[in-house]
């Protein structure tokens, strides 16, 4: 009994200790969403950070109920994660590439420049030459206009 | 949330009917959506919420553990999910076709049918 | 209240915390891909409040649906890139 | 969208998918799941693919089977016909033709407005039974016996297949009809 | 890889049948999965001995490059966490154009994916004739490059290359 | 009778082929038709006399009360007789006036139609099987009417004639119902055997007033006459039948046949006798306006049945007496006249007065005809229209009310009609004989042998009044006034008495008003600003400003507007339901609900500020995509609610669902025009209260029905079936799937349609010139 | 097979044939003969059906074999059952009347299924005891008419499909959301269980006119009662008339089936504090109605507001509430899908023939056209009830009705509003058929071709509203059949919940 019972302390302890790592993993990941100044550094933060997070919150999970099929769950949701957060990150980044979303002022493009050149991407260099671009179409279109 | 959600629903009822009466076409089939997503909310949120109680028979037992969800609202809901969506889908569908054949994203460009 | 019962309350609370912040880089974009990542991460927040959830109600068949998410959250992202692209192209 | 990290991918996880699909399919009955659902992650799957690889790749990849064939000649007996047209169809699909070879042949197609027929067919089936048997329609009839996984099996089971082939069908069609234009 | 999906489909049944007999011979846990798993592995390697052991020699190699993944993953992490909650951004980031050895389509999937899953970096795409990857870089020592791609080649794309092969 | 009126209808539906069959032969059948059936009539003419009406039953909705019940009495038979004998010559006349034209199948077809519903009119018994013949002969004399149809005053007269009978009709039906209701009897036999009880009815009153618009309207009287004058377009047969013998007298025949229900009332016997005698004297007025024979002829028909009218108005027996002899007397003369100006205009291609003279050479058999009529019409000795008129001078003086306006009615009108009679028959046929008038066609035997034999029958009857007809007559006055003690004896020769001296002044003023009627035709122009007041032309500005109003008022409320349309409702239930919520239901005990606060949770907040600012957010993005992206996220949330309220099953359906949807969005609005944004520009405060009250009343109708909420039967059930009856351990899918699997049939196949119909919409193409 | 079992075949039926034309959906030849064989298959079920109710009094069936509040009931009584009868004889005309006049493109994009899966939904709507069955069953029908108003992809079609669709689908919502409240407050779906839990001293009672509202704003919409009708005259007239004939003649009715059934089921206890309500509704519909028809100018719009005035009439039964009105109003419903339905096929031929719905465009059929002008005539005369045609009947009793039960206002508008229907329908025939051909459009020539079948299909549903008319007696017998089981709810209660004492 007083092995039960002791098993059970452990796994809990070590269930929470996983479970508060992910959550604080999860928690910096969003701050960096927010703090982070372009979007591929955000990206770069939170496709690992939450990645990560979740990972260590299930297998917290995992832990805390010590069932096969529970674990197998636990398993896959990790594996699926795993498999789709980089693709998923992939996709959306080349998209913002083409999309000409701006790189951060301080990024070094330069071994990117024959990609850029090669897809008529030139105009995609860095934040503060976007930024006057953008602002100059907003002034040809005073309405605003939202997106096409 | 039982108390919160009538009034969840409630906006979510408000904000659907505004763009429902909204000109643009597009505001129109999200007030549709928007709809049918606020009916559900109503009737899940009538249909009685239970915290916690799933309402499947965990393996070994003949009867569900009380306290449990109310599985009735939930077949009701699911299937009126699954319905909404079929009726959601042809909307959007449709909303795309009158976008192509009127040129035109604007109710109120659509009244010929009644003129005399 | 156990040890157990206060680090799951804690991370849920965390979590949903993490929730609204994101929401907030989704409401500042400032572009679509800006939104549709922070989208994932919403994903990835749900994933993780459900499985403390799970946990929390001591009902495993919870977790059903936190698989179904982690396979087809990234959908949203897949579908959103797609119409860029076409658009662009 | 051509990129070929997204079509790797994707080209490996369909079939995961699809297997998953079918899995919550028949797990519906005893957990979280059901003919619905599983038609619905099944369908994604397939549009995960028609994103990843267009449309035309996976009605060629899912839906449609070629079959292969060439005229019988004279010095070819029946039999000799027959065994290398099942040769060829099972074992050697894969092999390429050399240019000017005697094989031609033939898609078989699957469209989606089929499989929403047969699902909608199977659904209807399953309630049928109670009616044959002289009970009210949808009386649900069990097999004896348990399977892993599936559980028991019966009529309602059946129905939710028919469930599953349908919703499967349905988005098929409708993705289909929609990314083509 | 065909053994593997053998090795996997034999342990779930057996973890099946073992787990779903009344009373269960052995407990619900980890242990248990680990073990079915591992004696599975240890029966397959029996009959397949003599004419196919490419997958027993892979699987430490998996296991040993998973390990080093992981470690990479929180080592990594960390270091990104330290940087977003410091008010200073300590990051340089860079695009590197890193040159593929990998061929297969499969082999750049999976590389670009283990990639963007270590922190700091983030595959972007994939050049048109399949020599090139470009990656986004957070860190870059020095703003050494070379040995960035370096280390990614070390690290991920040698053993994925050994694994695959 | 109902043999009878089954042939005549068989017979009518079977015209147009006879027509193709037999070519212009088919008068013959069609003649001999109205001839058998007055030859069988004939057959039941002694047991009608000797007071033993023929009475038979023919179930039909017996559920309903509605009876094929005839009831063949003096009345009945004298229309019936009246009916059949007319009948049977205008279908020969028609046969030749109506020679070349191609339609004369059809004419055929609707005359014998109204022929046989005019039998089956006056020898109904029941309410109702009475109203269906009315209506038929409303519809047969529109089509009659508008036989000439493609004469735009033809279509439209016919149309009016139609709505104003129409009118009349649904008032009957509504008299007859409350009649019915009122009496619990379903026959004018079984009703006149409870008049008394009726009388003190509540429905006695309404039941009256709609009988006297029902018949007012048919017969033309004030102010409903003005459709006959346009009924006019008709073909002369049609006029000469429906216009001045049958149709019109219907309602003469119904006032006649309730007048024992009725008489005992003031209303009946003021409203009879003061509309007829207006009547009267304004269709004798306005007869005298005219050139056009037929109009002058259709105002004298008004003028007569405004008599008629005022004579059951009276009500007295002498009154009946002169009506029925009266009403005989004018069908006469007035078929004959009919016929004739329709021979004339045959003819000559002219009806014009003041066009038309000497005619007597070209045609003589006509002039006799006319002449013959003319007399009678003038009230001469011996015809039959003298001793009408002597009877209705007689009547009128007798009245115990209303006798100068009465007595000036019959008086005047009969001194217009001496005009109108010297006008049609000497200044058309005798006046200027030397000057023949050029006529294209001669009249032939069909054309003028059925006035001809009208006329002389005037005379006849005229002559030997009681040798024939007056047993009938007497029967029908007895039908009429309910006893069996109104006898009736015709002379020509009354001797000297007061009414022969009016009748003698009415000649003579007669005349003199014929010499002036040149002038007053002269001056008739200068009363156009008085029939701009009359009825017709209110029935215009009527019927048009009705049209316009419907216009506008359809096109302000049917404006193609979906967001009106959708106030509307959202107005009529938020309406409903407040008034519901405020005054039927009890009120949300908000103080009950406080203890709910402390289960909220910081994440359920969450979740609710999240949900509200992502539709606050909604509500303010310009951007397509973001708004998509949005709604995924209320998806999303919406799912996980479903999640911390025990419903997997539903939150991984909307999970899947949502992202489906994202999917079709996304594949279909790349293609789309450019996101132009629309403000909401006109009214944006208004649809704001009005979201605003919709979603405060569904909030308030969650929280009541959260208060009262019940456990359920069903729950109970379902848990314990679930795994012991249905094999399965998911309730929600077993329920799906096995316990209320139908819905789920119904829930699948709205997806495999939405399917197809998506299919369809997306790759049907309009077709140039596809069939409707 | 027991009688009751019958009750679930005019679902399989169409559902059945459906999925085979699915499976033959390349060859537009065999779906109709698919289609014909089910059509008739459907009536002589119809015919059985009807026979059964009549000789056995309601029958009704478990689906799935569970007891009865637990389970689906599918019931019948006389009134569903002549419903379906109706609705049958009008398919088969509407299926000959399609197989000549639809374009092949529409019928290869699927237009016999949807036909055969709106009959589906019909007949569900008829025949479900459970009131979320109901709702499942009418968004098969308005799904079926959405995509069937929208095939061809016209604009005006889009336009109305769009209008349709939007309002319906807030109807929808309502509705769900009222099934909601009902299941909350009552704890059944059933709707016999349901009555006998308003009929019985359940402590909700009180709370029973919140889903009262709910329902009758939701399947007011359906039925299209003022002020609730506008996607009405906005879609109906939209497609072509193969599929308006059938969408206007018989769905609109539907909706006020599902009215007087749940009105006299469950919601009659409230009735009393919504009669007023629904005498001005019912007043106001027929009113609207008929002067948005009297200012129209196309064929099929004026019969499209008629469609509104007549639904006008059928709530007036339910507003009066006596046996005799409402059994007017059912044998109005009876009637007006008939006819409704027959006079939309014959200005599909008149338009096939003229090439155009507009009054202004057309004329000259009388004298082209006799038998079509005949065939018009006699339907349009019933429309606006002339004896002894089959409107005349049920406006009779519907008059009867509100006189005995003293509403003289509502009666004196209703017979009003049918002089106004007669006006409309002589204004079609003065225009369409007396007045002669514009002379602009002389050029134009008239289609002259032989057309059988769309002469048959009229003159086929023109027998039964003869046969309607001229012997009344039986269906009006059955309609007060009906109305009794309506008001006798416990009749329908015991048949449902007690089977084995009903019997
Ligand atoms: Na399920
Ligand atoms: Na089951």
């Amino acid at each position: 009994m007083l092995q039960d019972y002791e098993l059970q302390v452990i796994k809990e302890v070590v269930s929470c200790v996983l479970i508060l790592g992910g959550v604080t993993f999860m928690f910096i990941a969003t701050i960096g969403l927010l703090r982070f100044p372009d979007f591929y550094t955000r990206m770069s933060a939170i496709t690992k950070g939450s990645s990560l997070g979740v990972g260590l919150i299930l297998i917290g999970l995992g832990i805390y109920f010590n069932q096969p099929d529970i674990m197998l769950k636990v398993l896959a949701i990790i594996a699926f994660t795993f498999i789709t957060a980089p693709v998923a990150a992939h996709v959306i980044a080349r998209t913002a590439v083409r999309n000409r979303s701006p790189f951060w002022s301080k990024t070094n493009l330069k071994e990117f420049k024959p990609y850029l050149d090669k897809e008529h991407l030139e105009k995609v260099k860095n934040h503060d030459m976007y930024r006057a671009e953008a602002e100059a179409q907003v002034e040809q279109k005073p309405n605003g206009g939202g997106d096409t | 949330m039982e108390i919160l959600l009538p009034f969840l629903t409630g906006i979510l009822f408000s904000v659907s009917l505004y763009f429902i009466l909204h000109r643009h076409l597009f505001k129109l089939i999200l007030g549709i959506i928007l709809f049918g997503l606020a009916t559900n909310l109503f009737l899940f949120v009538v249909g009685g919420m239970t915290r916690g109680g799933i309402a499947i028979i965990a393996q070994g037992n003949d009867l569900p553990s009380e306290p449990y969800a109310d599985p009735v609202p939930q077949a009701l809901l699911l299937t009126a999910i699954v319905i909404g969506f079929g009726i959601q889908a042809f909307a959007i569908v449709l909303i795309k076709r009158v976008y192509q054949t009127f040129k035109s994203n604007n109710l109120d460009d659509l009244n010929n049918n009644e003129k005399i | 209240m156990s040890l157990f019962q206060i680090t799951l309350t804690i991370a849920m609370a965390v979590l949903s915390l993490c929730l609204l912040l994101t929401a907030i880089r989704f409401a500042i974009g400032p572009t679509l891909p800006d939104r549709i990542t922070a989208f994932d991460l919403i994903v990835a927040n749900v994933i993780g409040i459900i499985a403390i959830y799970t946990e929390y109600s001591g009902n495993e068949d919870f977790l059903d649906v936190a698989i179904i998410l982690s396979v087809f959250g990234f959908l949203g992202s897949i579908t959103f890139a797609y119409y860029i692209m076409r658009i662009n192209h | 969208m051509r990129t070929l990290i997204f079509a790797t991918a994707i080209r490996m996880l369909t079939p995961v998918f699809l297997a998953f699909s079918i899995y919550i399919l028949f797990r519906g009955h005893n957990h979280p799941g059901g003919g619905f659902i599983g038609g619905l992650i099944g369908s994604i799957a397939f549009v995960f693919h028609i994103l990843g690889l267009g449309t035309r790749q996976t009605a060629k990849s899912y839906f449609s089977i070629t079959f292969y064939k060439y005229d019988r000649k004279p010095h070819h007996g029946t039999i000799r016909h027959a065994l290398r047209l099942l040769r060829k169809n099972l074992d050697r699909r894969k092999q390429k033709e050399k240019p000017k070879s005697i094989w031609n042949y033939y898609l078989l197609r699957l469209r989606p407005t089929y499989l929403m027929a047969v699902g909608l067919l199977v659904a209807v089936a399953s309630g049928m039974v109670g009616l044959v048997l002289g009970k009210p329609f949808m009386t649900a009839y069990w097999v004896e016996g348990k399977i892993p996984v599936i559980g028991s099996l019966g009529t309602p089971l059946m129905f939710d297949a028919g469930v599953y082939l349908l919703v499967l069908g349905m988005v098929l069609k409708m993705v289909f009809t929609i990314s083509k234009d | 890889m065909n053994t593997f999906y053998l090795h996997s489909a034999l342990s779930f049944i057996a973890a099946y049948l073992i787990t779903h007999r009344d009373p269960p011979p052995l407990p619900y846990n980890a242990f248990t999965a680990a073990f079915v798993f591992l004696s599975i592995f240890w029966m397959l390697w029996l009959t397949t001995y003599f004419y196919n052991r490419v997958y027993f020699r892979k699987m430490p190699k998996v296991i040993a490059f998973g390990a080093f993944f992981i470690k990479e993953l929180i080592v990594a992490n960390l270091k990104i966490a330290f940087d977003i909650v410091t008010p200073h951004f300590y990051m340089r980031p860079t695009v590197i154009a890193f040159p593929l050895a990998a061929k297969t389509d499969l082999e750049i999937t999976l590389l670009s994916c283990i990639i963007s899953l270590t922190p700091g970096t983030l595959s972007i795409d994939v050049s048109e004739d399949k020599e090139v990857l470009y990656i986004h870089a957070l860190y870059v020592k020095g703003n050494d490059i070379e040995h960035l791609k370096h280390k990614i080649k070390d690290g991920f794309e040698r053993p994925l290359l050994e694994l695959t092969s | 009778m109902l043999i009878a009126l089954t042939t005549c209808f068989l017979i009518a539906f079977s015209a147009p082929w006879l027509y193709k069959w037999l070519g212009k032969h088919v008068v013959i059948p069609m003649a001999l038709l109205p001839f058998g059936v007055m030859a069988y009539l004939s057959t039941l003419l002694p047991d009608v006399l000797h007071h033993v009406p023929v009475v038979q039953t023919h179930t039909w909705v017996p559920s309903l009360g509605i009876n094929l019940d005839f009831r063949l009495d003096g009345l009945s038979l004298l229309f019936a007789l009246l009916i059949t004998f007319f009948g049977g010559l205008i279908m020969i006349y028609a046969a030749a006036y109506l020679k070349d034209n191609p339609l004369l199948g059809r004419f055929y077809l609707f005359l014998t139609l109204f022929m046989a519903a005019m039998l089956g009119l006056v020898t109904a018994d029941n309410f109702f099987s009475l109203f269906l013949f009315w209506e038929i002969t409303s519809i047969s004399s529109y089509l009659l009417i508008g036989f000439d149809n493609k004469n735009k005053t033809a279509r439209t007269s016919a149309w009016q004639a139609l709505l104003v009978t129409g009118m009349g009709g649904l008032a009957l039906m509504g008299a007859f119902i409350l009649i019915s209701i009122g009496t619990g009897s379903y026959t004018f036999s079984e009703l006149l055997r409870q008049e008394s009880d009726f009388s003190q009815h509540a429905f006695f009153a309404p039941a009256l007033l709609l009988i006297l618009l029902g018949c007012f309207t048919k017969s033309a009287q004030f102010p409903f006459h003005f459709w006959l004058p346009n009924a006019m377009a008709a073909p002369t047969p049609v006029s000469a039948y429906l216009h001045s013998a049958t149709m019109v007298k219907a309602g003469i025949y119904l006032l006649a046949r309730l007048s024992p229900v009725f008489s005992g009332s003031e209303v009946w016997q003021l409203t009879l006798a003061g509309v007829g005698a207006a009547t009267a004297l304004l269709g004798a007025f306005l007869a005298l306006q005219h050139t056009d024979m037929k109009a002058i002829l259709a105002y004298t028909t008004i003028s007569a049945l405004g008599q008629m009218v005022a004579m059951l108005g009276i009500g007295t027996p002498a009154a009946l007496k002169a009506m029925v002899v009266y009403l005989l007397a004018h069908a006469l003369y007035k078929g004959t006249l009919f016929l004739v100006a329709g021979t004339i205009d045959h003819s000559t291609g002219s009806r014009n007065l003041n066009k038309l003279h000497g005619l007597a050479k070209s045609m003589p058999a006509v002039a006799i005809a006319a002449t013959l009529a003319t007399l009678s019409m003038a009230g001469i000795v011996p015809f039959l229209g003298f001793i009408g008129k002597e009877l209705l001078y007689e009547a009128a003086l007798e009245s115990s009310f209303l006798v100068p306006l009465l007595f000036a009615a019959t008086f005047l009108s009969g001194v217009a009609y001496v005009a109108v009679a010297i006008a049609l028959g000497y200044k058309v046929f005798w006046k200027n004989t030397k000057k023949q008038m050029p006529i294209t066609h001669a009249p032939t035997p069909k054309l003028y042998g059925p006035p001809l034999i009208l006329g002389i029958i005037g005379v006849i009857l005229g002559l030997a009044p009681n040798l024939l007809i007056t047993p009938v007559l007497e029967r029908a006055a007895q039908s009429i006034s309910g006893s069996l003690h109104t006898e009736l004896e015709l002379h020509i020769w009354h001797g000297f008495t007061k009414v022969l001296a009016l009748s003698i002044l009415t000649l003579l003023l007669g005349l003199l008003l014929y010499l002036i009627h040149d002038r007053i035709l002269r001056h008739s122009s200068k009363l156009k600003g008085i029939y701009a007041l009359g009825p017709d032309s209110l029935y215009r500005r009527l019927f048009q400003g009705f049209l316009h109003q419907a216009k506008l008022f359809t096109s302000a409320i049917q404006d193609g507007n979906l967001r009106r349309y959708v106030i509307y409702i959202i107005l009529f239930f938020s309406g409903l339901m407040l008034y519901v919520l405020w005054f039927k239901t009890p009120h949300v005990l908000f103080s009950s609900r406080l203890h709910l606060l402390q289960l909220i949770s910081f994440h359920e907040v969450v979740l609710f500020v999240l949900v509200a600012a992502a539709l606050l957010y909604l509500l303010g993005t310009r951007s397509r995509l973001t708004s998509i992206v949005v709604m995924g996220l209320v998806g999303y949330s919406a799912a996980l609610i479903y999640i911390l309220f025990g419903a997997p099953d539903v939150a991984a359906t909307q999970l899947l669902i949502e992202t489906l949807t994202v999917v079709i969005f996304v594949l279909l609005l790349h293609k789309l025009p450019a996101f132009i944004y629309l403000s909401h520009q006109f009214k944006k405060y208004n649809y704001i209260a009005i979201a605003l009250l919709f979603g405060a009343v569904m909030t308030y109708t969650m929280l009541l029905v959260q208060d009262h909420a019940v456990a359920s039967e069903l729950k109970d059930y379902y848990g314990k079936a679930s795994l012991a009856e249905a094999h399965g351990r998911n309730i929600v899918n077993v329920i799906l799937v096995d316990f209320r699997g139908l819905d789920t049939l119904g829930e699948i196949t709205v997806l495999a349609v939405a399917a197809l119909g998506i299919f369809a919409l997306m790759r049907l193409h309009p077709e140039k010139g596809e069939k409707p | 097979m027991p009688a009751n079992q019958l009750l679930v075949i005019p679902l399989l039926l169409p559902l059945l044939g459906a999925i085979i034309s699915v499976f033959l959906w390349n060859s537009i030849r065999w779906q109709a003969v698919v289609v014909a064989v089910v059509q008739l298959a459907f009536i002589s079920v119809s015919v059985i059906m009807l026979q059964q109710v009549l000789q056995a009094g309601i029958l009704t069936t478990q689906v799935g074999n569970w007891p009865a509040p637990f389970g689906i009931s599918l019931v019948t009584d006389v009134f569903s059952s002549l419903l379906l009868l109706t609705t049958s004889i009008a398919g088969l005309g509407v299926f000959m009347f399609s197989h000549t006049a639809l374009d092949q493109s529409r019928k290869h994009f699927g237009y016999y299924p949807l036909f055969l899966l709106l009959q589906m939904g019909v007949s569900g709507v008829c025949l479900t005891g459970d009131i979320f069955n109901l709702y499942v069953w009418f968004e098969v029908l308005l799904i079926c008419c959405f995509a069937l108003i929208a095939l061809g992809s016209r604009k005006s079609q889009l336009e109305g499909a769009l209008k349709y669709l939007t309002i319906n689908f807030v109807a929808s919502g309502l509705l769900l959301s009222g099934i909601g409240v009902v299941y909350s407050l009552y704890g059944a779906l059933n709707l016999a269980e349901l009555a006998r839990i308003v009929r019985s001293d359940h402590p909700n009672l009180d709370l029973l006119l919140v889903p009262g509202i709910f329902f009758l704003t939701g399947f007011g919409i359906k039925a299209a009662i003022f002020p609730l009708f506008f996607w009405l005259p906005a879609s109906y007239h939209a497609p072509p008339i193969s599929i308006s004939a059938f969408v206007a003649g018989i769905i609109s009715k539907i909706g006020m089936y599902t009215m007087l059934r749940l009105y006299t089921l469950i919601f009659s206890i409230e009735l009393e504090a919504a009669q007023p309500l629904l005498l001005l509704l019912s007043g106001l519909t027929m009113a609207i109605g008929v002067v948005g028809a009297a200012a129209q100018v196309d064929f099929r719009k004026i019969l499209s507001f008629h469609v509104i005035s007549q639904i006008g009439y059928m709530l007036m039964g339910l507003a009066i509430y006596t046996p005799l009105a409402v059994a007017g109003s059912i044998f109005f419903i009876i009637h007006n899908m008939l006819v409704k339905t027959n006079l939309f096929l014959v200005s599909g031929v008149v338009a096939h023939r003229h090439h155009s719905f507009s009054l202004l465009k057309l004329g000259g059929v009388y004298l082209r056209h006799p038998t079509l002008s005949f065939l018009f005539l006699i339907s349009a005369l019933s429309l606006a009830g002339l004896p002894p045609l089959s409107g005349f009947w049920g406006k009779l009793m519907l008059a009867k009705g509100g006189f005995e039960a003293g509403h003289y206002l509502l009666v004196g508008t209703s017979l009003c509003v049918s002089l106004v229907t007669l006006f409309s329908m002589t204004k079609i025939w003065n225009e369409v058929f007396w007045k002669p051909r514009p002379r602009q459009l002389k050029q134009q020539p008239v289609v002259t071709g032989k057309s059988y079948i769309m002469y048959l299909s009229i003159i086929y549903l023109l027998v039964f509203i003869l046969l309607l008319g001229v012997s009344a007696e039986p269906v009006i017998q059955m309609a007060k059949l009906s109305a009794d089981q309506l008001f006798n709810s416990e009749i329908y209660i015991d048949a449902v919940l007690n089977p084995e004492r009903a019997n």
